[in-house]
């Protein structure tokens, strides 16, 4: 059995995984860059290893001096977190090798849905549905004709050698077809030299929705539920809830199948997350796999009451999982939201720097995952995320009201958060009823836009605060001077002020 | 004696009219506020004004004339101006050093130097590359202009507002 | 429909309740007195009063001062938190008078629930056990025997004019009744110079057991499920949680059905709680009732999944329960913690003072309400309770792991605290396997003992610490002479020391 | 050079040996330890020695040389002794002067004074109550003794260690 663990991370996963540790009375080992030496997974761990420069390349994507430093600190497992080396199937072959339990999947199921097209092929083969397309570039028109009646209208026509936008065709009528193929044809020619293009299901209003598995190494495996991400920004998740809002029961019980299904297909074992892309009428097809626990995995927890990072400890254990499909439950509703260190209203400019204070949300229904505490400077080099928010209620529409409570207390000052943007999403008449695509947020702009609610006696008690905090300042520095300009109450302040300083 | 201040872009007076302890008389542009005001961390105040609550962050500029005063949902950049910061408000708009020099706004890495010292640079053409978490930026110059000095190397660590290049 | 509630209350539990009435869209008002200006209250709240000097007698218990505060910020209801006024029948009957909704019972519930003896009997009118003993002094011998043998073995008499444990006789066996009959008179007689006695039965290995309830306006009253509150010190309360490692099915549904009918017969509405005390056999005698929310209500509200400020407010509001008695069940495990300040060590003297640094527990199943931050003065007047801590878990096991995970993470500096303490009972055996009654502290004082866990190099690492930080400062205050002591290599500390400074 | 420090009732010698940054060599009573010490906010540290992970709370006395160390589950009174330090313990025994004041541990308030200056009290007797925070707290005698001066009255809120009444 497992005794010490070593964390190939760093952040609020890394803590997140320790403590999950620490209340199986695990030991646990931390790993470090230069940048990272005060950071809190240092400070939390029972050990902690040096692994080399600030840059990911030369520290936490160093496979030889994390399986060293596991070595010299007698850990016998490594749990990689998200992203890093977690989805390496080469990291968790030398692990093996070294006779140390990677807490994950096989190389084998990593490196099999590692591949995109691999994976496509592997979930056919199983029978999960998958974006209906071609997978051979095609060179001929009566050929692409067959095809896109093959698969039915709408689809997408894109140049095989292409990349940004050029060439791409969305066909919605039948009598488009030919000068689309032909149009898509000739502008690939003109910029890429190759007129081959391929050809692919549209999905309109795409829904991006996930299903959390678990799988032993006895061949049972389990989905805990799905959820739902389709609030993106360039790709990158910004909030997470479960159950979707979309989702029927009907529908949940086919795609868990589904999952199950996919993971089945390459003998999974560990927790993964079987992505889908999903359409306004619930037609649903596999998109990824991702074979690791996922940023988003604590709504998960809450709604079905389970720890999930002790379920991949038992399961690295080589426990059998102790619950069956029929034993989990979805209880009450789930929203995630990621903080970033990033200034929303300046393009999402990073924003790095020193945290000067940080008061968290507490209270009833709220979690709060984060790594930052006062006087930490958020490094350069590494995700600009400072902590994810969870909150859970009876209702998706109590959860809202929750989710802006605890913002509306989550405060951090030194560096510029994500946090006001995340109110105004919350706000969205699209979110708040719950009928969201993956274009929400391009589709949102309007909304999303800083609002101006200061009245002028706002802006002037926002002046007159730095006033007084400068007048303060000034008083300390020079007595006499200060006393002279502010006649004769002022002396109260010297006697009367803040006691709080130590 | 009052001050002026300035928030945004609006310039107002200011001056303390009376006090009693955290009790304040305060008016700005000839209106008057009776606040109560409490420090209750360290740059965190507690303000109330006809008995509204108000909690607001002062986080200090690049001198401690200069803040960056966070309300509830919103954020204004205030200056107290005083003789000292009228004469190089005065000074700033003659020369407009500030245009001739290149800084990344954040701290970051230098990534990349397109061009060397005495270089010639085209209108929209990128000078330097910084990445901070992640992310490139490229600063591009929106005139031809010639480098003038380079004050970094790639590899470089700069901090927020740090100057780069300068140019002519 | 209440707009604006008025919080009569401060610390933890006044921000507890502001943040459902935040979540609920309704507006906040906080009072405070001189002492409180910069409490966290007065800080979250939209609007805030002042209402007196420090003493709460002066000010939190003042009718007159809150009332007007109501009125000037135009609350429509008050909620009273615990303590202070929360079980006052005149200020319940106040706000009445002054067409201000108080979010609690009726006056009438308030009064007859809050004199023990009309309690007693109103509750053996309503057929809810008490614990059997006489109501009325015995003056004579026979008349003794006689109601012992009515009550049975063991029975403990006490002098009616007594305290202190004078008059007091534990009887345990028929043969010593007349014996210890005469003894507690004639000690009565001459400690207090009146030798009448009352007869009780003992209760022993007394279990405190409390059940909550919630009625609407309607007539409908449910219950939701028990507190065990067995771990008291000085019959204060330092541990509770729910379910109650002794209950049973059967037990449980009678003892709610009993808590169900104490409120009926006082016509009851809002959160109330209903005192059990619980012999090892299950048996169960009612206690006492508490009129108001309880500082333990957060471990009912995680496990039953149920916002009890918020049935409070939809009570006060007239509004019908939205459940039913079936509707509710309980799901997994949960514990709280009173985190206080005062000094464990050191005969649990109070440790008012400035915060200096606070790192709260965070992540998975822990939830945490407090009101202290960093820079802030607990103040001398009130309550040393600084927080609660509460976590969850699907089973107990894994909740107190939990728990202790939480606590070691939990730092707070500038006051002591009770977190040591409570480390300690967390892993007494008779806690860990969940057999402990309400004499476990006096029982386990040599598990609760302050342990010295340090070998003599983690001394050596604080004392170098602390020596590090004084050549430091001196170093700042006196940069030739540090230079001149330390050698060559110390220059570095100028250059390399922290970044952190602002 | 090396210094002494009092640890709880252990009296140490300690010396810095080199350092390098945050890497220290450090021998206390001739024991070399090798660590890596960082100040991760104000007056906590993060302590990595042979790579054991340790975080150590410091608390600042009634001096600079003072501290109160919190590490994990324990508490150790910390005193740097220097020459000044050397010389007022020295002092401290001859005069034995603490013994004469009546002190409240922890901040509060009079509640009562059940004597006046020049009074005598018997060993065992109240001399005086201190309330903080719902609980009362009473100071006796441990010998006869006679007050020599209150330096409170009743209702007066005091400071942790304040002199409340001196005894002879």
């Amino acid at each position: 059995m497992i005794k010490k663990v070593l964390v190939a991370n760093r952040g609020e996963i890394a803590i997140r995984v320790m403590r999950s540790c620490r209340e199986m009375g695990l030991q646990t080992v931390a790993v470090y860059s230069e940048a990272d030496r005060k950071s809190m997974h240092v400070r939390y761990a029972d050990d902690a290893y040096p692994i080399g420069p600030a840059p990911s390349a030369d520290s936490y994507l160093r496979m030889d001096r994390i399986l060293e430093a596991a070595k010299l600190s007698g850990a016998d497992a490594i749990h990689p977190g998200y992203g890093f080396l977690s989805e390496n199937a080469r990291f968790a072959e030398l692990c093996q090798q070294e006779g140390i339990i990677f807490i994950g999947p096989s190389p084998y199921a990593i490196s099999t849905m590692g591949d995109k097209i691999t994976a496509r092929k592997t979930m056919i083969a199983a029978g999960v549905p998958v974006v209906p397309g071609t997978t051979e570039p095609i060179r001929d028109i009566k050929k692409a004709i067959q095809v896109i009646k093959e698969i039915g209208l709408p689809v997408m026509i894109k140049a095989s050698a292409g990349g940004g936008g050029k060439g791409m065709r969305l066909v919605k009528h039948e009598e488009d077809i030919v000068n689309a193929v032909s149009g898509a044809r000739s502008e690939a020619k003109s910029a890429f030299g190759d007129d081959a293009v391929y050809i692919e299901k549209y999905i309109q209003s795409p829904h991006h929705i996930e299903f959390q598995i678990l799988g032993d190494q006895h061949g049972n495996i389990v989905h805990l539920f799905e959820r739902e991400c389709s609030v993106q920004r360039r790709h990158q998740k910004v909030v997470e809830e479960t159950p979707s809002p979309i989702m029927t029961p009907k529908v949940r019980m086919e795609m868990g199948a589904a999952a199950v299904a996919a993971a089945k297909a390459v003998n999974y074992y560990g927790a993964g997350t079987i992505e889908f892309i999903v359409d306004d009428n619930l037609n649903y097809y596999f998109l990824e796999m991702n074979t690791r626990l996922q940023v988003e995995h604590p709504i998960t927890e809450r709604v079905v009451g389970v720890d999930l990072v002790k379920q991949q400890i038992n399961i690295a254990n080589g426990l059998p999982l102790a619950f069956k499909q029929e034993d989990l439950r979805q209880f009450g509703h789930a929203i995630e939201v990621r903080i970033y260190a990033e200034d929303p209203d300046n393009n999402f400019m990073p924003s790095p720097g020193i945290i000067k204070h940080i008061t968290e949300p507490l209270g009833l229904g709220v979690r709060h995952d984060g790594y930052a505490y006062v006087g930490y400077e958020i490094p350069i080099y590494y995700d600009p995320m400072i902590s994810k928010l969870i909150v859970w209620a009876e209702t998706r529409q109590e959860a809202i009201a929750r989710l802006k409570r605890a913002l509306y207390a989550y405060k951090i000052t030194g560096v510029k958060t994500s946090i006001p943007y995340l109110h105004r999403i919350l706000e969205v008449p699209d979110f708040v009823e719950g009928r969201y695509t993956t274009h929400f947020i391009e589709e949102n702009q309007e909304y999303l836009q800083p609002r101006v609610n200061c009245t002028d006696s706002c802006m002037d008690v926002a002046a007159i605060t730095a006033f007084v905090d400068y007048i303060t300042k000034l008083e300390k520095l020079q007595p006499d001077k200060a006393h002279k300009h502010l006649g004769n109450n002022w002396k109260d302040l010297g006697r009367k002020r803040s006691v709080l300083r130590y | 004696m009052s001050y002026e201040v300035k928030i945004n872009d609006r310039i107002s007076t200011i001056e303390v009219l009376s006090r009693d302890g955290s009790a304040f008389q305060i008016a700005i542009d000839k209106k008057v506020y009776e606040l109560d005001i409490a420090e209750v961390e360290q740059g965190v105040y507690s303000i109330l004004l006809n008995n509204k609550s108000y909690n607001i962050e002062l986080v200090e500029g690049k001198n401690s004339k200069s803040y960056t005063v966070n309300t509830l949902y919103e954020t204004f950049g205030v200056e107290i101006i005083d003789a000292e910061a009228k004469y190089l408000m005065s000074r700033k708009k003659d020369d407009g050093e500030d245009a001739n020099t290149i800084a990344s706004p954040m701290p970051g890495k230098v990534v990349k130097i397109l061009f060397k010292e005495g270089d010639a640079v085209k209108a929209g053409e990128t000078v330097i590359v910084v990445s901070a978490m992640k992310m490139e930026s490229e600063y591009k110059v929106k005139q031809d202009r010639v480098i003038k000095r380079i004050l970094v190397k790639e590899g470089d660590t700069v901090n927020g507002d740090q100057p780069m290049v300068i140019i002519e």
